[in-house]
């Protein structure tokens, strides 16, 4: 039995405050989640009953603990169907995750006259680590272009992914746009070119039933913060046989076998790649988010999210004085929209909003090159979760009218 | 309505700058020019300056884009410092960031800076400070930049 | 005014339970620490009212946010004396922090036929990043001995520091054997020879009052979870000029300027070293950890861990049948102390004092080649923090005694 | 007082195995030789097997250092499979460890390990569980190996 998606705003305190006295409308989940009370239980009831150091210890904290953290990765395993708990090694986030592919698989593998194909959505931290190992290595960086309605140019990509590459990395869905990209097909693409397939999944693993062998991508990377679970915690998902054949990222305690004064070897996946003393809570933390998702069912949590945009978008698309970009199909958007009010810096906007309670995000997105591309400095974004409502929607529409009317004599100029 | 809680922010008097910004057009062969951009938001100012031999600021003008903030800012701090010498200048740009930071200040050295001073509101606004202290930064390395470039040679 | 530290019990649920029937004693604080309810409290608080992600967001909420993710970086700043906030980084933890500095300003300053100096009682932790820097670069790696008492032979170190020497990377305190290193000795040295002084601290800024600039080190690490805060939250104090000159760590949102497609530029300190979303709440967990630690005052909490030891150790060293490692002196001694009992191994010991309710670690505690030199496999550890008191130390030897009369039948034959 | 408890785990036949370790001796000439070593605790085990032409261990011993879990492990293991075909060795193997990761087995596989069916208890210590498994881990490796080497050369 799963729980009634409509009502969760009781399990999340942080909504029930007043902000410039106005309720709370929080709209900035791309940016970052809310935390369930479930989860933060789970935090103080590890810290309050089983906390110890992992793995090394023979008291019965330390096996609980123990017991606790790897429970955790065999959660996130199930969520994300990996096929065993080896290829499920945790990091800092999304951006720890994609670094590490970057600094060991790639500066092994990567070389001169190679090339790496990445799309021109990407999050910074899907594309200055491939950037800076392509000015490393002097291999070939290029970009995958848009489609006129801001989805990724499959025709393009056939191009762009040749026998050369050999890393195709790729976010499954756009933290700017709304897009969701089609990752089992450019996975296909990147294997018959013999490239691997890296997939930035930071805005995807939140909002939708994903299954890394479905897609049969080779790596996977997202962030714990974003779905809900602590900060600090993230996933890197891949195959067995790469993440075997890979050197070791960082070094430290319990990622070796024997240590000499002169030479070392590593102990076995997954925790070759975990040095030092992990974000335990955290892992512990994640587990928590993950069985609230999976209470709920990720369909569920899609189709919640998919209702608020069917609403949502078509309201902002309609409303001459706003400029929606990416798709304005919601049927091809997930819940982050990005916008401008057409002569306001999204700044202004931001800050008016943040006056009626509104939280929106106003900048680059951390995708400098794609709002180059868009030829944009900035934007406004709205992003929906699961304790988002029709209210939520109302009040940002609201907002966005009454913004209007403040600094229409603004407007008036820039029409 | 809530929105009313803007106008702490936005005066009239900003808004009016940020509708008609005064001194908004490059110049032609400034003594000093400048340009500052703010990554997080992407705003440009180019700021353009003329010094006589006696470090009085006889012109100045800017151009680029941003907030209403930070154009009505840039509008406000053209007006303060034309026909002050460059120390006065910098005296003032410290005093504002003094002011925007929250930090005490002088209610003289206040005084000098006219309309600017307006925006001391901004201390409720931690994240547009850098909106408002933008042109200020620009006018600061703009004048200190050749000094700079002197103690860099020394290094 | 101090809080008394003689009666902190309260402020740690997790120390009042049964383990094996048997009240907890606890004794690993080495591997971890507790948390105390202000530091639960802090998570909770930022949790329930606050969170949002940093410094990208103009809304409240992110303003509060970035303000307690700033202001842990303040009281981490003031706490060890730090310049500047700039200088203090956060990262994922001590490991975290040492592979930073070897594969940043190790990589882009060590040359082959330099040298790297650190000592033989390293953790992992600071001994394989610079073992596999060393054998990256060709580099040599010199390890400075002991003297007979387990401490860092000084008239070894003077040989071993030469003007070939490019970095000196020593623990502040030892993790197996409770000494306390003469690190800003260590640092003269390092400097006259024109290399720089690493230090890591993860054993030291828990227990002791450090002042980076006093000691003069280049660079500092230490972790969260070691000095009850929350696990995923490190640092690294680095040195203005150095941290300036160094290449980025890592590639992703927020430590940029500007970033285009196939360039980026850097953001100022210590940004420049924080990619992606970092671990905040940890951070805010931190600063509470160091209001807790600084309500106590530094020299109270080293003076009753003292206290402890005094009494601890000579009854231990005094016992014929039980082996410590390291100095003898308690005076010479942190809380730290590795020991076993002749004719059983450290498992078996570890495992029947869990039985009593006392928690320590067995094994080579991440110390393989200080193992390997004092010529054994694995050692029991006991280590203290605030929280333990005169009981805990009894208990120990309470159960120590049955231990021993438990397995009488082989350490008769060991004799 | 609670170390009672400790009985459970360290049975007195545990201990007996431990003080008096059976086959605790190198062979000269072995069939198959094969060290391995548990990290966490430095433990070590030398295994050292006769096989016959009918794949029967007709000769073992080892030799190493460990805790008494592994030490009198390895004793047992050791009487276990004297006499036994690789086969039926292996299958031992199986059935140890699915017994001590508490996995469902049966009750006549678990006679066959005669003395090592009494680490049914190490369940409970899943700390102690590689120390229990370290000896059958060595037989596993060292009665494959020679498969493992054809099938690595065929790769
Ligand atoms: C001396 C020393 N250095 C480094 C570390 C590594 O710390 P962490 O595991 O928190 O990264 C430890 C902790 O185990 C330690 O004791
Ligand atoms: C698409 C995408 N990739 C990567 C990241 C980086 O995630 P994190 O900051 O948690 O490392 C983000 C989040 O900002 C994102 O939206």
């Amino acid at each position: 039995m799963k729980t009634d998606i409509s009502d969760l705003r009781g399990d999340f305190p942080i909504l029930d405050q007043l902000v410039n006295d106005e309720p709370l409308t929080y709209l900035d989940n791309a940016a970052t989640a809310q935390k369930p009370n479930q989860v933060v239980a789970a935090l103080t009831h590890f810290y309050q009953t089983d906390n110890a150091n992992v793995h090394r210890g023979v008291h019965t904290l330390a096996e609980r603990a123990t017991a606790a953290y790897e429970d955790a990765r065999h959660k996130v395993t199930h969520f994300i169907n990996a096929a065993e708990p080896a290829e499920v090694i945790f990091t800092k986030g999304a951006t720890d995750s994609l670094n590490l592919i970057a600094s060991t698989y790639g500066e092994a593998n990567i070389e001169a006259g190679d090339e790496i194909v990445i799309s021109i959505m990407e999050h910074h931290s899907n594309l200055i680590p491939w950037q800076q190992l392509a000015l490393r290595k002097h291999a070939t960086l290029k970009y995958i272009e848009l489609t006129p309605t801001g989805e990724l140019d499959m025709a393009d990509a056939e191009t762009k992914i040749t026998d050369k590459t050999k890393i195709v990395a790729v976010a499954h869905a756009s933290n700017v746009m709304g897009t969701v990209n089609p990752i089992a097909a450019l996975t296909k693409m990147a294997h018959q070119h013999g490239a691997i397939m890296v997939c930035d999944g930071a805005q995807a693993v939140p909002h939708m039933p994903v299954d890394v062998q479905a897609l049969d991508v080779d790596f996977y990377a997202f962030s714990g913060h974003k779905m809900m679970a602590p900060t600090g915690i993230g996933v890197l998902y891949g195959k067995r046989d790469l993440l075997a054949a890979m050197p070791p990222y960082q070094f430290g305690g319990e990622m070796i076998n024997f240590v000499h004064r002169y030479e070392s070897t590593w102990n076995e996946l997954p925790w070759k790649f975990e040095a030092g003393t992990q974000n335990i809570a955290g892992a512990v933390g994640l587990g928590a988010a993950i069985d609230y998702l999976e209470n709920l069912g990720m369909s569920n949590v899609q189709a919640h999210e998919q209702q608020l945009v069917n609403s949502l978008l078509p309201q902002l698309t309609a409303d001459r004085q706003i400029e929606v970009y990416g798709p304005h199909d919601p049927a091809r958007h997930t819940g982050v929209i990005a916008f401008n009010i057409k002569g306001l810096h999204p700044h202004d906007v931001a800050t008016a909003l943040d006056m009626e309670g509104v939280a929106v995000r106003a900048g680059h997105h951390c995708a400098q090159p794609l709002m180059e591309t868009l030829g944009l400095v900035a934007t406004a974004r709205a992003s929906l979760y699961i304790y988002n409502t029709q209210d939520d929607v109302d009040r940002l529409i609201h907002a966005l009218n009454e913004t209007k009317e403040f600094f229409s004599h603004e407007l008036i100029k820039a029409e | 309505m809530s929105l009313s809680k803007l106008n702490s922010l936005y005066r009239e008097v900003i808004l009016d700058h940020a509708d008609h910004p005064h001194h908004k057009h490059a110049l032609t062969n400034a003594t000093t020019t400048m340009t500052v951009k703010n990554p997080t938001c992407g705003d440009v100012i180019n700021l353009d300056i003329d010094l006589n031999e006696d470090d009085v600021i006889t012109n100045i003008g800017f151009t680029g884009e941003g907030c209403t903030i930070s154009q009505s800012s840039a509008s406000m701090m053209s007006d303060a410092v034309l026909g002050k010498t460059k120390d006065e200048a910098l005296k003032m740009a410290k005093t504002f960031s003094d002011m925007v930071m929250g930090k005490q200040h002088d209610q003289a050295d206040l005084d000098e800076l006219d309309d600017a001073a307006i925006l001391s509101s901004i201390v409720s606004f931690p994240a547009r400070i850098k909106c408002a202290t933008l042109s200020w930064w620009a006018l600061q390395r703009a004048l200190l930049s050749n000094q700079q470039e002197e103690s860099d040679g020394e290094a």
